[in-house]
């Protein structure tokens, strides 16, 4: 019955707790050198990116010169050009903003469906919650990868939008069960009681009380799923099955890899992307796991 | 007319088994139980882990919903009533809580804690409002500033104490309080009793104290009712029940206090294998063949046991 | 009594660390345990009981803890020991039972193994002599079926049944000393009950030592033969327990009996111990530990450097402030519920 | 036990038919039919053939009737007709149905061989230095996309160091059933093996390593020190029984993994198993090829869950309870 604490777990306790999760999750993070360099690794890609994005003219960069095919780097095309004369350095820009664009995209779309779905899910429970557990598991032991390429292919008007609506349609599962567990873990703590008891209603419960304890998890959830999209989206250009051809991102620009020749010989076409996407994965990777031992040590904590 | 009625209250769970899952019994949380509450008074709920009294504590308040029975305040059916009379009525039963960490949400200032009801409730201009809870924030005995802080910044006893200050907000006429103590140190303890008494006068409170230690149900209540596998077994007025108790379950729970008198050590002992032996032997006389207690006889004005 | 002690603790401070310092949890206590004797050790949350407990059987995480001062058992030094030398004595020589006895129980190993387990590596017995020396350990612990127990899962069993395995556990390899750790403290009352008189019962058949962790008076009264009070990491007051129930000196012992709801006097007000107890890292390292709580008796009443004085044979007490100490006579202290 | 099993197959059937639905209704908004392939080879036929033919094939009966009939079909073993290959989808499938098993099998012993002892050490000996190399292994092994390790794998011991092959699943000089046969035939498929577990193992490792890391401080794992037991008894007994769940229940979405996995590493390693060949499917538009590997995946996907509930429920008598 009494829950008598021991000395450590006393200790913990009383390690201050700081209310605002955002902020405490800031200022452990920037205690990481690893994270804080990719902070700011990241910081500068991005701002290159899209600050050069925009003098970069997008339908110039995918005309075809044909004087210039596979040209190696030079003055002209730092990173040379590929089998249509194309520059690789322009390319990797438009590429790298739109990988990231959509990445983001999905991940708020996912986030906030799944974040509805989650809450409702872990809060009502019952009946509500079974079902929906149910299509949720039905979900995620589909083959996500093949059922994604068959939408793409098959999708009449297929485009942008569409692609980030197939994508999203699989991933909001992953992050649904994650703020379910918790709504549920939530829910029976004392304070939702309280909530009841004093007459709030059940979406106030939901948002104002349950919600802001669940922060500091969604944040880092949103984190590395941001750095999984964009692998997941790189990777089905790289298929040929992403984003459309109109539409260049850096997954198309490794998918010229799968001509052995150039693969062997013509670095410069496929590499500069493949390590783009590398650094931005590690980076957000790394600020993700940053910020999920700042939350980590916080619970045990808190 | 009596203050709180509480009758033929069920809760049931359903247990599913077999292949389908199919319904093939209930738990019995809380089994046919029936008593009252007098205003002003502290109405002791006693029994182990698993005996039902919280989920009746829950369940009169709204947090559980009721298989079946009445809860009759001040002669309105709760149960009856429709959300809007509901809520209106919800303000006049409030809870203090157990667990004095997780009752407060960690993310809230004090202030918005406090005031949570008072927005659900009435439309008070932010000066008033914080006006109102620096005043119940003092009442507890703690700084008008703290209504600045967050719950970590408090000791366990003061955060109790918030969460009386919240459970006062809306002017209750009944208190639930579960174990409200048990999670708390000896000394602080003391300190959230003594409160918890003089709030009592001040506010004209009832109180349903719920608990599984007798003696802080001795020191605190009036009245007292004895809970065993979801129905009681005896109740009655405090003194009857710790010197005279009637049914087996409260001699053996009253036995089972350890004395602070290490001189009574072996009369305590003596004590105890008296009624132990006294269980073993007349068993039936307490018990049907399921185990559970007989309906509840009066054996004088205040006085009930379940016995044939 | 007169005996060697079965444990001798000298001077023992444990320190946990918390960034990068180290703080003592435990600080300077120093207690004999004799064979065949309960040693109560009691106090609130924080104290520093479970962290004794702890010690003795070298359970603190080495990285995060420091040891210091002597633990004699029969005469070895158990802090000087590898652990792989404390492994021939711990679960042979000592056992230890648990506060809550559904986490103390592995879930995925029926209770006879568990049992058998630490006769794996104390005896040498065939697994036939094991398991009948199970079984009748089963047996001896109250456990009716012990052969179906035996074979039992620990979420099968009740709470009480639980901690009876625990009890048996710790038992198996017939200890001379038993740490019991809040033992009865996650178990209702009646179950409780039986509990303290199981312990009661073996200790007498096996003529063990036993240190008890509690915080409640009623099962020290009940159990112990002496009694150790502690605060903020020392012990404030030790003396046998009918002197100790008579005759408390020590402020914080007079105010913690003060503080619980008596049976005599059920209604009465009861005393609130001023303040809290302060946190590891704010601990008074100087002087009485106790007196910011008793801010009504004058600094000039505590000693300086407080040391644990034998008033009366074998009563121990800490700070000359018990001479003059008297209960506030309003309820300002009250009145005020512990602001800080 | 047995009724356990029993009752976990039987909430696989709901799965399983709507499963069904979702890949025929998928394979009805697919564009053409089982003729189309045929009409491509064979323009001289006239629209009334077409017609009798579509009749015959019963592709113009209500679509329940059709979903029936696929359903019956299905479950005699029968996938349908490739329309650009122009023969049963079964025969094309058998040969790199092997291919694509032995690889699967090949990553998931390799991720399993690897990143168990990598999670022990580093949960048992946390924060030490080999802890450090681990937790470092795993944090860029989860950034790296496994595409792209897949071809820098290939680029390196493929192609500049020319340690192993490019492309294909075995040599064609090498004579089949000879001990040759098969080194030559494991050499094709270690590197592409290899590329999906180096960058597989992450997740188990980082499981692993957490779960021992909670479990040693755990309440019984004091318990058992407390009997005098020693260290690594401690752990192979009491930690590691206990941190192996999380696993085990793992096993599913890891045949997910390995699903998706196989087509980026077939298509990279030229290697000729399903995901090749639904690559080159959905290309061609063969779409009963496409349709029949989404429903065999499906299924696998499906039987790999239910394997990994019997696991579990064989090691935590917990869940055995009804």
């Amino acid at each position: 019955m009494r829950a008598n604490l021991n000395d450590s777990q006393q200790i913990a306790k009383d390690v201050s707790q700081s209310p605002s999760s955002l902020f405490i999750l800031w200022r452990e993070m920037i205690k990481d050198k690893l994270a804080l360099i990719s902070l700011v690794v990241l910081s500068c890609i991005l701002l290159i990116v899209y600050g050069s994005a925009l003098f970069l003219d997008q339908d110039k960069i995918v005309k075809v010169d044909l004087l210039s095919i596979y040209a190696p780097p030079s003055a002209e095309h730092w990173l040379g050009t590929d089998y249509g004369g194309r520059d690789i350095l322009g390319q990797l820009i438009i590429g790298a903003r739109n990988s990231f664009t959509i990445g983001l995209l999905i991940t708020l779309l996912t986030g906030f469906i799944g974040l509805a779905i989650g809450l409702i899910a872990g809060y009502y429970g019952g009946i509500i919650d079974n079902v929906i557990m149910r299509i949720i598991d039905f979900i995620l032991v589909l083959p996500f990868l093949m059922l994604v390429i068959v939408f793409v292919a098959i999708v009449p008007k297929y485009n942008v939008f569409t692609f980030i609506l197939i994508m999203s349609a699989f991933l909001w599962t992953g992050k649904a069960r994650l703020i379910r567990a918790k709504t549920l873990a939530e829910r029976e703590l004392d304070y939702v009681s309280a909530s009841k008891t004093l007459g709030t209603p059940d979406w106030k419960i939901m948002i104002r009380e349950i919600l802001p304890n669940l922060s500091s998890i969604i944040i880092v959830n949103l984190t590395l799923n941001l750095a999984g999209n964009i692998g997941i989206e790189s990777g089905l250009s790289y298929l040929g099955f992403g984003l459309p051809e109109s539409t260049p991102s850096l997954g198309t620009l490794v998918s010229y890899a799968t001509n052995p020749d150039v693969l062997q010989n013509k670095w410069w076409v496929w590499l500069p992307a493949s390590l783009l996407i590398l650094v931005i994965m590690l980076c957000i990777n790394f600020i993700g796991q940053a910020l999920k031992r700042a939350a980590d040590a916080r619970q045990r904590l808190g | 007319m009596e203050f709180l009625k509480v009758n033929h209250l069920k809760v049931y769970y359903p247990i599913r088994s077999g292949f389908f899952r199919r319904v093939v019994g209930h738990v019995k949380a809380v089994d046919d139980i029936s008593f009252q509450l007098n205003r002003g008074e502290t109405y002791g709920l006693v029994g182990e882990s698993g005996c039902g009294k919280t989920t009746t504590g829950r369940t009169l308040i709204g947090l559980i919903k009721a298989t079946a029975g009445e809860i009759l305040l001040e002669g309105k059916d709760l149960a009856k009533l429709n959300r809007r009379e509901r809520s209106y009525h919800r303000k006049d039963i409030q809870m203090i809580f157990q667990d004095p960490y997780s009752s407060l949400n960690p993310k809230k200032r004090v202030l918005d804690i406090i005031a949570e009801p008072i927005r659900n409730f009435e439309k008070l201009s932010p000066q008033e409002e914080k006006r109102k809870v620096q005043y119940l924030i003092e009442r507890v005995g703690l700084h008008p500033d703290s209504i600045y802080k967050y719950p970590h910044e408090f000791s366990g006893g003061q955060r109790q104490r918030i969460g009386i200050a919240r459970a006062l907000t809306l002017h209750p006429k009944l208190i639930i309080a579960d174990e409200p103590v048990s999670a708390l140190d000896v000394s602080v303890q003391a300190q959230v009793l003594n409160f918890m008494k003089d709030i009592q006068t001040e506010f004209q409170l009832t109180y349903l104290f719920i608990s599984h230690d007798l003696g802080i149900i001795r020191h605190m209540c009036d009245r007292i009712g004895i809970m065993y596998r979801g129905q009681f077994v005896e109740e009655g007025a405090s003194q009857e029940i710790f010197n005279n108790p009637q049914h087996i379950y409260t001699k053996r729970l009253i036995s089972a206090i350890p004395n602070v008198d290490p001189r009574k050590k072996q009369e305590q002992i003596k004590l105890r294998q008296h009624v132990e032996k006294e269980y073993k032997l007349s068993w039936q006389r307490y018990f049907n063949a399921e185990g559970k207690a007989y309906p509840l006889k009066r054996i004088s004005d205040t006085h009930s046991v379940a016995i044939l | 009594m007169s005996n060697q002690p079965v444990l001798q603790i000298e001077n023992l401070r444990v320190s946990f660390r918390v960034h990068d310092a180290y703080y003592a949890a435990v600080d300077g206590v120093s207690l004999n345990v004799h064979k065949n004797e309960v040693l109560a050790v009691v106090g609130e949350s924080g104290c520093g009981k479970s962290a004794l407990a702890l010690s003795i059987m070298g359970l603190h995480p080495p990285a995060k803890t420091k040891l210091e001062g002597k633990i004699l058992f029969h005469g070895t030094d158990l802090l000087s020991l590898s652990v792989h030398e404390l492994n021939k004595i711990r679960g042979k020589d000592i056992g230890m039972i648990f506060q809550d006895p559904l986490t103390a129980l592995n879930p995925l190993m029926t209770v006879g193994r568990q049992i058998e387990e630490g006769m794996d590596f104390h005896l040498s017995l065939s697994s036939l002599e094991k398991r009948g020396r199970t079984i009748e350990l089963l047996e001896r612990v109250g456990i009716p079926n012990p052969n179906q127990v035996y074979h039992r899962y620990p979420h099968e069993l009740s709470g009480g049944m639980r901690q009876r395995i625990v009890i048996a556990m710790a038992i198996a390899c017939h200890p001379s000393l038993i740490i019991a750790d809040e033992p009865t403290t996650a178990l209702d009352v009646t179950i409780q009950s039986q509990i303290m008189d199981l312990l009661r019962e073996l200790q007498q058949q096996m003529n063990t030592g036993i240190v008890l962790i509690t915080h409640d008076l009623g099962v020290v009264a009940e159990m112990a033969d002496r009694v150790a009070v502690m605060y903020a990491g020392e012990i404030v007051e030790m003396a046998d327990v009918y002197t100790l129930f008579d005759r408390p000196l020590h402020p914080y012992t007079r105010s913690l009996l003060q503080s619980i709801p008596s049976a005599q006097h059920p209604k009465e007000r009861l005393h609130v111990i001023q303040g809290i107890v302060p946190p590891l890292q704010k601990l008074p390292r100087t002087g009485c530990r106790f007196r910011s709580r008793i801010g009504w008796i004058d600094e000039s009443e505590h000693e300086e450097q407080p040391i644990l004085r034998e008033v009366e044979p074998g009563h121990f007490v800490r700070c000359i402030c018990y001479k003059n100490f008297h209960f506030p006579h309003d309820h300002i202290g009250d009145m005020k519920y512990g602001i800080s | 036990m047995l009724k356990f099993i029993l009752r976990r197959i039987m909430m696989m059937i709901p799965q399983l038919l709507i499963l069904s639905i979702l890949v025929f209704a998928l394979a009805k908004a697919m564009p053409g039919d089982a003729l189309t392939g045929q009409l491509a080879q064979s323009p001289k036929m006239d629209a009334n053939t077409l017609m009798e033919m579509r009749e015959k094939l019963g592709l113009n009966d209500p679509v329940h009737i059709q979903y029936v009939r696929w359903v019956k079909n299905l479950l005699h073993g029968d996938l349908g007709l490739s329309y650009i290959h122009q023969q049963p989808v079964t025969d094309l499938l058998s040969g790199r149905l092997a291919n694509t098993l032995l690889l699967s099998a090949c990553v998931l012993l390799l991720t399993y061989l690897i990143a168990i002892p990598l999670g022990l050490v580093s949960g048992r000996w946390q924060d030490s230095w080999a802890d450090k190399l681990i937790v470092g292994y795993s944090y860029v092994s989860f950034a790296t996309p496994l595409f792209i390790f897949a071809l820098v794998m290939l680029f390196v011991f493929g192609f500049k160091l020319g340690w192993f092959p490019t492309g294909g699943s075995v040599d064609i000089q090498v004579e089949k059933g000879t001990l040759d046969y098969y080194i030559n035939k494991f050499y094709h498929l270690l590197l592409p093996a290899l590329s999906g577990a180096l960058i597989g193992t992450v997740g188990i490792i980082q499981y692993l390593r957490s779960e021992i890391i909670d479990t040693k401080v755990k309440d019984f794992v004091k318990t058992a020190r407390a009997k005098g037991i020693p260290e690594s008894k401690i752990y192979s007994h009491h930690i590691l029984r206990n941190s192996f769940l999380p696993i085990a229940a793992f096993l599913g979405y890891e045949i997910t993994g390995l699903i998706g996995g196989s087509i980026f590493l077939e298509s990279i390693y030229s290697y000729p198993g399903l995901g090749q060949l639904f690559l080159q499917s959905i290309m061609q538009r063969d779409y009963s090829v496409v349709t029949a590997l989404v429903m065999i995946s499906g299924l696998a996907t499906l039987i790999g869950t239910l394997l990994s509930d019997i696991i579990l429920s064989a090691v935590d008598p917990r869940i055995r309870i009804e």
